[in-house]
C-alpha cells in the first residue's frame, strides 16, 4: 500500500459516516414528504433537484472521499460530470422544443 | 483485483494509486453513459400515445423503501472499509456481507416492481415510457448486480482470509463503484419517481 | 507463438494493432477502389445497388473504428510508455485486452461479409449497409429487416468497450506513471494529444453506446426509441450519434497533430514553437469539440437559433486549430530542415489539412452547408481531414518511429515516392469531389446519370484513388524490404529530444535500464538552459523484474463476440456461455499472481 | 449578381471539357433561396482562399528558405512568443466574424418561411418516390412539381417512411424529409425551366435513383396544367388497347397500390391519374416512354433495385403489359 497517499488523506472515522448517513435518510425523508405534500407542488420541481443534488454532493464528497481525497480525483469525476449536465440541458432544449414546436405543426 | 494491489507499490508520479485514478475515470465515463439515459427518459416523458403512463404505475412508497435500502448499503459499505481500513476484518466481513445484502434486497424490490408492472400491462414494447423506464432502471439494477457480485467476491476472499488490512484500495474501490451506483439512483428516484 | 498471444508488452501489443489496424486499412482501401471503379463511369453496373451500400458503410466503418483509431492506439501503445520514461502501460493486461478486443470486433464486423449462406442469403449480403452513421429509423428492423444492422450495432458494441479500457489505461498512464521530474507541461506534446484523446475517448462512447443500446432494444426486443408512430423521434439517434461523432474526429486528428508537433522540431533541429499554446490548444479543441455537433444535422431544421448557435461554435474551432498551424510554421521557421520521408508527411498534413478545415469552414455556415450536406463535397472534406490529416500524420508516425519499433530504418527513397505518388493521388482523388458535389452529385449514391456533367471528374477521382494504391504499394514494399536490407538504426537516426531515442531501438523488454531522471522539455537537446541528458545505461546496473504474460485478457476478450452471436442468432444458451467466458476470464485474470 | 457569375461556372471545368448544362448545379441558382446561399458561399470561399493562400505560402517560404545546407549554424532555439501567439489567435478570430455575420443574417433569411401568399405543396418522401399535395388546389401528383414563376413557394416536407432529404440544388438548399416531423423550404424561383433534385439522405437500396424533377412555368402555363391535373382520368374510347389496359388494371394487384380516380384507391404508389403528362417515370429514372413504361410494368425491381412495386404475381401476359402501357398513356 502507498504510505505516502494514506497518510496524506486520511479518511473520515465512522463517526461521520453516521452523520453522514443520518443526514441522508433526514433528505430522503423531506424528498418523499415534499412529493405528497399538496402545497409543495408549485415548487415540487426545483426542490426536489436541490434536495436530491445535496445527496448526490454529500455521498461523492465523504463516502467516496472526494473531499479529502487528491484533486485529481475530483477532475476526472467532474470534467465529465459537468459535461455530462451542460450535454442534458442541450439535449432537453434541442429536443423538446423540436418535438413541440414542430411535432404539434406536424403532419405525417 | 488483490495482487495488482502491489502496482501501487512502485513509484507513480502523482503518488496516487493507479487502479483508484482509473477508477474514478471510470466513474467519470459512467456519468455520460447515465446522462443519455436520463435525457432520453426526458425527452420521451409525456410523448407515450398509448398507457400506462407514469403516474397510474409507480409506487413511490415501494421505491422510497428501496431507495432508503440503497442509502443503508452505502453506509455499511463505508463501514467495510473503515474495518478493513483498521485491520478489523471481523467487522470487515459483516459490513461487507451486509452491503452485499441491502443490494440484493434492492434487486429483489426491483424484481417484484418490474413484475408488477409487467402485470399491470406495462413492458419494454408498450409505449415509449416502457422502452426508457425499464432501459434505465434496467441498467442501474444491471450495475447493482454487477456490484453484488463483486461484494460477494470480497466477502468470500475476506471468509478465505485472503482480505486483509494490506487490501485496503481493493475495498476502497469497490467502495467507489458502490457509491456511484447509489448517487445514480438519487438522481433517478428524484427524476423518474417523485418529478412526475 | 504463445508469448505473442499472452504478451503483455506494451511493445509487443503495439506492434500486434499496428498490423492488424494495417490489415483492415488495406480492405477498407479495397473497399474504396470497388467504390471508385463504380463511380469511373456513370450508370456503372460493377458491383449491384445493395452491395454499394455495404461497400460504403464498411469502408467508413471499417477506416474510422478499425483502421484509424487503432493504428493511433500502436503508437499510444508503443511511444507513449517511452516518452514519458516508463516501463509499460499502468494495467498491462487490460491493454491486452484492449487489444484482443478489437480484433475480435473488427473480424466480428468483417465476418459479414462472407457468412450470407448461414443466414440464407448470399455471400456478399449480409454486411452492414446504412451508412456509417447508420441513421435510425432506416436501421429498424422494419426497414432493414436482414441481420446487416445487427452486425454492425453488435461490432461497434464491441469496439467500444476496447476503446474505453485503452482510454482509463493510457489516462492512468500518462498522469501515474511519469519519470520523475516529468511535470505535465514537460511531456512531449503526443504524449500530450494521446491524453486528450483518451479523455474524448472515455466521455463520447458511452453516449453512442447508449444509442447503439437503444437500437438493439428496438431490433431485438422491439422497443420503440426511435420509432415514431410510437411518439419518438429518429432525431434522437442522430443527437446521440453526432454527440459522439463529432469528438470522435477529433479522436481521430489529434493523435496526429500529435505526431506532427513531435516529428517537425526533430527535422527542424528547433523546439517546438510555442509548446505551452500547442498543448492548450488540443485540450482546448478537444474540449471545444463537444460543443459542435449540431452541425451534422443543419439539415434536420433544428431551427434558426440553434443553427446559428452551432454555427458560431463550429467555427470558433479554427482559432485553436488555426494556432497549431502557425505554431508549426514557425517551428519550421528559422530551423534548418531535413527533408526527411517522416517531415515530408508531417508537412503534407499541415498542407491538406488546412484544405479539409477549410472546406469545414464552409460546411459550418449552415446556409451553404444546406447545399453541401450529404454531398461530395463533404466526401471531400472528410478525406481531406482524414486521409490528407490524420493518415498522412500516421505516415509521418511511421516513417519516424518505425526505427525505434523494429530497430531498422525505411528507405527513404522508396519513402519520397510513396509521398509523392500519395499526395498527388490523394489531390487527384479528392479535389474534384469538392466539385462533383458542388455540382450536385449526393454522396451514397451507387450510380449517377450522365446528364449531371460530373463523369469526367469522377473518372479522374478514380484515377487518384489507383494512384494512393500503389502508393501504399510502394509502402508495401518498402516495409518488407526493411527486414532484410533496412539500415540499422541504432540508439537515435534522428537525433530527438524525447527519452525514447535515449534507448536501444528495439527497446529491450523492460524499456530503460535506469528510470530516467527529467529535468527538461527537451531532455536530450543542448539548449541555452542546459546540457543533454546522459543516455540510460545499455545494460541495467540490477536485474529487472518483468512480468510474464497472460493468457486470460484474451479469454475474457472472447467472451465478446459470443456474446454478441446470442441475439445475432437467437440462441440463448450463447449469451450464456459469452457471459460465463467473459467472467471466468475476469475471475482468472484477477486472481492471477501478476507483478507489474 | 453578375459580380458571381464568373465563377459559378468554373473556368477549369470547362478546360477539362465537360462544360454544363449542370441541371443539378449548386452554383447556378435560380431562385432567391439558392441566391442568398450562392453569395454567401462565394464570400466564405474568398476568405478561405486567403487564407489558404497565405497559410501555404508561409509553408512554402519556410520550407524552402530553411532547408538543410552543409554548414548552415545550428538554429537558434527559440521557444515561443507571445505577440506572435496573440496575433494569429486575433486574425482567424477577426475573419470568423466576417464569416459569421453573414452566416446568420442568411440563416434567418432562408429559415423557410414564406410570405402569407405562397403556393403552399407538402411533399412527402417515399422509399423511393415524392408525393407532392398541392393543399389550396386539392391536387395530387408525384415526382415532378410543377410550380409558376414569380410565386413563392412554401414546401412542407415530411417523409412516409424512413429519412429522406428533398433537394433541388438551383432552387435552394436541403431539407430533410423526417418521419414525424415537418420541416420547410421556402423560395421564389425567378427563371423558368426544368431542374433536376435528387433526394440527399440515404435512404436504402435505391436512394441513387430517387430523384426528381421541378418544372418553373409561366403563370398561364402553370394555370394550364393545374387545371388538366384537376381534370378526372381520361377514359378511354371502348374497345381500344387502352381500354383493354384499364380492365387488366382493374382486375390487377395495380389498384391496391395506386390511385386513379375514380378508378382505384390505392396509396402505396404514386398516384396515376395524369401520369401520361409526366416526362419521366420511377422518380425521374427513365423517360416516360412505352418500352420504359412496358419494362417497368413488367419487372420494377429489375430497373430499381429494392423498388417496393414488385413483379406481379402472377405475372403479366406481354400482351396484359401492352395494354396496361397503352392505358398509362392515354392518361394524360
Ligand atoms: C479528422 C477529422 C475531422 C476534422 C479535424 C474536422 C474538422 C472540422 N470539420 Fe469536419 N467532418 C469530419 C471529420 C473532420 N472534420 C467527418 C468525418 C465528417 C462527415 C461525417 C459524415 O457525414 O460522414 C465531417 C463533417 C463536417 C460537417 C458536417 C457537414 C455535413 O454533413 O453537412 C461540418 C459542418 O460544420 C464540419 C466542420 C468542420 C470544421 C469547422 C472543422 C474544423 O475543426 C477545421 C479547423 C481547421 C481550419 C479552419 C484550418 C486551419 C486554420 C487556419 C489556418 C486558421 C485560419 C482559418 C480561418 C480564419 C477560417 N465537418
Ligand atoms: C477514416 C478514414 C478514411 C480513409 C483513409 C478513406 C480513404 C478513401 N476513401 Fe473514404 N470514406 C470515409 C473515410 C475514409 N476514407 C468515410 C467515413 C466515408 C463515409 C462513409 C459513409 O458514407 O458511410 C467515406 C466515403 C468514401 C466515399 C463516398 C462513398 C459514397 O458516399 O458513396 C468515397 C468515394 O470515392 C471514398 C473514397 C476513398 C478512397 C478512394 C480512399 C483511399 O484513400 C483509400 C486508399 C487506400 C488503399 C487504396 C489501400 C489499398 C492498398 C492496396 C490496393 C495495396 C494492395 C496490396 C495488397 C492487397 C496486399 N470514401
Ligand atoms: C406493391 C404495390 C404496387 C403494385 C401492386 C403496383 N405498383 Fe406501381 N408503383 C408502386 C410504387 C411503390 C411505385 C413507386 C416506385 C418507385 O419509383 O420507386 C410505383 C410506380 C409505378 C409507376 C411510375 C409512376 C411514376 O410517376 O413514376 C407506374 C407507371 C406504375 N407503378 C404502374 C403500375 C401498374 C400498371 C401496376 C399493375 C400492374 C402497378 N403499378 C402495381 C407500387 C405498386
Ligand atoms: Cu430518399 Cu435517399
Ligand atoms: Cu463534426
Amino acid at each position: 500500500m502507498n504510505e505516502h497517499s494514506q497518510n496524506e488523506h486520511s479518511h473520515p472515522t465512522a463517526d461521520v459516516y453516521l452523520r453522514v448517513a443520518a443526514v441522508l435518510v433526514i433528505l430522503t425523508v423531506l424528498e418523499v414528504g415534499v412529493f405528497y405534500v399538496p402545497v409543495f407542488h408549485p415548487v415540487l420541481v426545483p426542490v426536489l433537484l436541490v434536495l436530491s443534488g445535496a445527496k448526490f454532493t454529500l455521498v461523492v464528497m465523504f463516502y467516496m472521499h472526494l473531499k479529502a481525497d487528491s484533486r485529481v480525483f475530483t477532475f476526472l469525476f467532474g470534467a465529465p460530470l459537468l459535461l455530462a449536465a451542460v450535454v442534458m440541458v442541450a439535449l432537453l432544449f434541442l429536443l423538446l422544443g423540436a418535438l413541440t414546436l414542430r411535432g404539434a405543426a406536424g403532419a405525417g | 483485483m488483490t495482487h495488482a494491489a502491489s502496482a501501487a507499490a512502485h513509484h507513480t508520479s502523482l503518488g496516487l494509486d493507479s487502479r483508484k485514478m482509473a477508477f474514478w475515470a471510470f466513474i467519470g465515463s459512467e456519468c455520460l453513459l447515465f446522462t443519455s439515459l436520463i435525457s432520453t427518459y426526458l425527452v420521451y416523458k409525456g410523448k407515450s400515445v398509448v398507457g400506462p403512463y407514469p403516474h397510474e404505475i409507480l409506487n413511490i412508497p415501494f421505491t422510497s423503501v428501496s431507495t432508503f435500502d440503497l442509502l443503508m448499503s452505502s453506509l455499511m459499505m463505508v463501514l467495510a472499509l473503515a474495518a478493513v481500513q483498521r485491520g478489523d476484518m471481523r467487522w470487515g466481513k459483516i459490513w461487507l456481507f451486509s452491503t452485499a445484502l441491502l443490494g440484493l434486497v434492492f434487486l429483489g424490490g426491483q424484481v417484484i416492481e418490474f413484475t408488477e408492472f409487467v402485470h399491470k400491462g406495462l413492458t419494454l414494447q408498450t409505449n415509449l415510457f416502457g422502452c426508457t423506464f425499464f432501459v434505465l432502471t434496467g441498467t442501474h439494477g444491471a450495475h447493482v448486480s454487477v456490484g453484488v457480485l463483486w461484494l460477494l467476491t470480497l466477502w468470500v476472499r475476506a471468509l478465505q482470509g485472503k482480505l486483509t488490512q494490506a487490501n485496503a484500495m481493493t475495498v476502497e474501490i469497490t467502495g467507489l463503484y458502490w457509491h456511484f451506483v447509489d448517487v445514480v439512483w438519487i438522481v433517478i428516484f428524484t427524476v423518474v419517481y417523485l418529478i412526475q | 507463438m504463445k508469448s505473442w498471444l499472452t504478451t503483455t508488452d506494451h511493445k509487443r501489443i503495439g506492434l500486434l494493432y499496428f498490423f492488424t489496424a494495417f490489415a483492415f486499412f488495406l480492405i477498407g482501401g479495397i473497399e474504396a477502389l470497388v467504390i471508385r471503379a463504380q463511380l469511373a463511369q456513370p450508370n456503372g453496373h460493377l458491383v449491384t445497388a445493395e452491395t454499394y451500400n455495404q461497400l460504403f458503410t464498411m469502408h467508413g466503418t471499417t477506416m474510422v473504428f478499425l483502421a484509424l483509431m487503432p493504428l493511433s492506439a500502436s503508437f499510444f501503445n508503443y511511444i507513449v510508455p517511452l516518452q514519458i520514461g516508463a516501463r509499460d502501460v499502468a494495467f498491462p493486461r487490460l491493454n491486452a485486452f484492449s487489444y484482443w478486443v478489437f480484433l475480435l470486433g473488427g473480424l466480428f464486423l468483417n465476418a459479414s461479409w462472407l457468412v450470407g449462406p448461414l443466414f440464407h442469403a448470399g455471400t456478399l449480403n449480409v454486411a452492414p449497409d446504412g451508412g456509417w452513421f447508420g441513421y435510425a429509423n432506416l436501421t429498424e428492423r422494419q426497414f432493414s429487416p436482414g441481420p446487416n444492422i445487427d452486425f454492425w450495432l453488435l461490432g461497434l458494441q464491441i469496439l467500444g468497450i476496447s476503446s474505453l479500457a485503452a482510454g482509463f489505461n493510457f489516462i492512468v498512464t500518462i498522469l501515474n506513471l511519469r519519470a520523475p521530474g516529468m511535470r505535465m507541461m514537460r511531456v512531449p506534446a503526443f504524449t500530450w494529444m494521446t491524453l486528450v484523446t483518451q479523455f474524448l475517448v472515455i466521455t463520447a462512447f458511452p453516449v453512442i453506446t447508449v444509442g447503439l443500446a437503444f437500437l438493439m432494444f428496438d431490433r431485438f426486443f422491439g422497443a420503440h426509441f426511435y420509432v415514431h408512430e410510437a411518439g419518438a423521434t429518429p432525431i434522437l439517434w442522430q443527437h446521440l450519434f453526432w454527440l459522439f461523432g463529432h469528438p470522435e474526429v477529433y479522436i481521430l486528428i489529434l493523435p496526429a497533430m500529435g505526431i506532427v508537433s513531435d516529428v517537425l522540431p526533430t527535422f527542424a533541429r528547433k523546439p517546438l514553437f510555442g509548446y505551452t499554446v500547442v498543448v492548450y490548444s488540443g485540450v482546448l479543441i478537444g474540449f471545444m469539440g463537444w460543443g459542435v455537433w449540431s452541425h451534422h444535422m443543419f439539415s434536420v431544421g433544428l431551427g434558426p437559433i440553434a443553427d446559428s448557435v452551432f454555427s458560431a461554435t463550429t467555427m470558433l474551432i479554427a482559432v485553436p486549430t488555426g494556432v497549431k498551424i502557425f505554431n508549426w510554421i514557425a517551428t519550421l521557421w528559422g530551423g534548418d530542415i531535413r527533408g526527411t520521408t517522416a517531415l515530408h508527411f508531417a508537412v503534407g498534413f499541415i498542407a491538406m489539412f488546412i484544405i479539409g478545415g477549410l472546406s469545414g469552414v464552409t460546411h459550418a455556415s449552415p446556409p451553404t452547408d444546406l447545399q453541401q450536406t450529404d454531398t461530395y463535397y463533404v466526401v471531400a472534406h472528410i478525406h481531406y481531414v482524414l486521409f490528407g490529416g490524420t493518415i498522412m500524420g500516421l505516415f509521418a508516425g511511421i516513417y519516424y518511429w518505425w526505427p525505434k519499433m523494429t530497430g531498422r530504418l525505411l528507405s527513404e527513397t522508396l519513402g519520397k515516392w510513396h509521398f509523392w505518388l500519395q499526395f498527388v493521388g490523394m489531390n487527384l482523388a479528392f479535389f474534384p469531389m469538392h466539385f462533383i458535389g458542388l455540382l450536385g452529385m449526393p454522396r451514397r449514391v451507387y450510380t449517377y446519370s450522365p446528364e449531371l456533367g460530373v463523369s469526367d471528374l469522377n473518372l479522374l477521382s478514380t484515377i487518384g484513388a489507383f494512384l494512393i494504391a500503389l502508393s501504399i504499394f510502394v509502402f508495401l514494399v518498402n516495409l518488407l524490404r526493411t527486414r532484410t536490407h533496412g539500415q540499422r538504426a541504432g540508439n537515435d537516426p534522428w537525433g530527438g529530444a524525447t527519452l525514447e531515442w535515449s534507448i536501444a531501438s528495439p527497446p529491450p523488454v523492460y524499456n530503460f535500464s535506469v528510470i530516467p531522471t527529467v529535468a527538461n522539455r527537451l531532455p536530450r537537446w543542448k539548449t541555452e538552459h542546459h546540457e543533454p541528458m546522459r543516455d540510460p545505461p545499455a545494460t541495467p546496473p540490477a536485474p529487472i523484474h518483468v512480468p510474464g504474460g497472460s493468457w486470460w485478457p484474451m479469454l475474457a476478450a472472447f467472451g465478446l463476440p459470443i456474446l454478441a452471436l446470442a441475439p445475432l442468432t437467437h440462441t440463448l444458451w450463447l449469451a450464456l456461455v459469452g457471459a460465463a467466458v467473459l467472467l471466468a476470464g475476469i475471475y482468472l485474470w484477477a486472481f492471477e499472481p501478476f507483478e507489474v | 449578381m453578375p459580380r458571381y457569375r464568373w465563377w459559378s461556372t468554373p473556368a477549369v471545368l470547362f478546360l477539362l471539357g465537360c462544360g454544363g448544362p449542370f441541371p443539378q448545379s449548386t452554383l447556378h441558382p435560380h431562385s432567391d433561396f439558392a441566391r442568398a446561399t450562392d453569395v454567401l458561399f462565394t464570400d466564405i470561399f474568398w476568405w478561405a482562399a486567403a487564407v489558404f493562400v497565405v497559410v501555404e505560402a508561409l509553408l512554402l517560404v519556410a520550407l524552402i528558405r530553411f532547408r538543410h545546407r552543409e554548414g548552415r549554424p545550428a538554429p537558434k532555439p527559440t521557444h515561443g512568443h507571445t505577440l506572435m501567439e496573440i496575433a494569429w489567435t486575433l486574425a482567424p478570430a477577426a475573419i470568423l466574424v466576417f464569416v459569421a455575420v453573414p452566416t446568420v443574417r442568411t440563416i434567418f433569411a432562408t429559415a423557410g418561411e414564406g410570405p402569407a401568399d405562397a403556393l403552399k405543396v407538402d411533399v412527402i418522401g417515399h422509399q423511393w418516390w415524392w408525393e407532392f399535395r398541392y393543399q389550396e388546389l386539392g391536387l395530387v401528383t408525384a415526382n415532378e412539381l410543377h410550380v409558376p414563376l414569380g410565386r413563392a413557394v412554401q414546401l412542407s416536407i415530411t417523409s412516409a417512411d424512413v429519412i429522406h432529404s428533398f433537394w433541388i440544388p438551383p432552387l435552394g438548399g436541403k431539407r430533410d424529409a423526417i418521419p414525424g416531423h415537418v420541416t420547410r423550404i421556402a423560395f421564389r424561383p425567378d427563371q423558368v425551366g426544368e431542374y433536376a433534385g435528387q433526394c440527399a439522405e440515404f435512404c436504402g437500396a435505391s436512394h441513387a435513383n430517387m430523384r426528381l424533377r421541378v418544372v418553373v412555368e409561366s403563370d398561364s402555363g402553370f394555370g394550364r396544367w393545374a387545371t388538366v391535373q384537376l381534370q378526372g382520368p381520361a377514359a378511354p374510347a371502348p374497345g381500344t388497347a387502352a381500354d383493354r389496359g384499364k380492365a387488366v388494371f382493374a382486375r390487377s394487384a395495380c389498384i391496391g397500390c395506386h390511385t386513379i380516380r375514380g378508378v382505384s384507391p390505392g396509396v402505396i404508389g404514386p398516384n396515376l391519374t395524369h401520369v401520361g403528362s409526366r416526362t419521366t417515370i420511377a422518380s425521374g429514372l427513365f423517360p416516360n416512354d412505352s418500352a420504359h413504361l412496358a419494362r417497368w410494368i413488367g419487372d420494377a425491381p429489375s430497373l430499381k433495385p429494392g423498388s417496393l412495386m414488385t413483379r406481379m404475381q402472377p405475372p403479366l401476359t406481354d400482351a396484359d403489359i401492352a395494354a396496361l402501357v397503352a392505358y398509362l398513356q392515354s392518361l394524360q
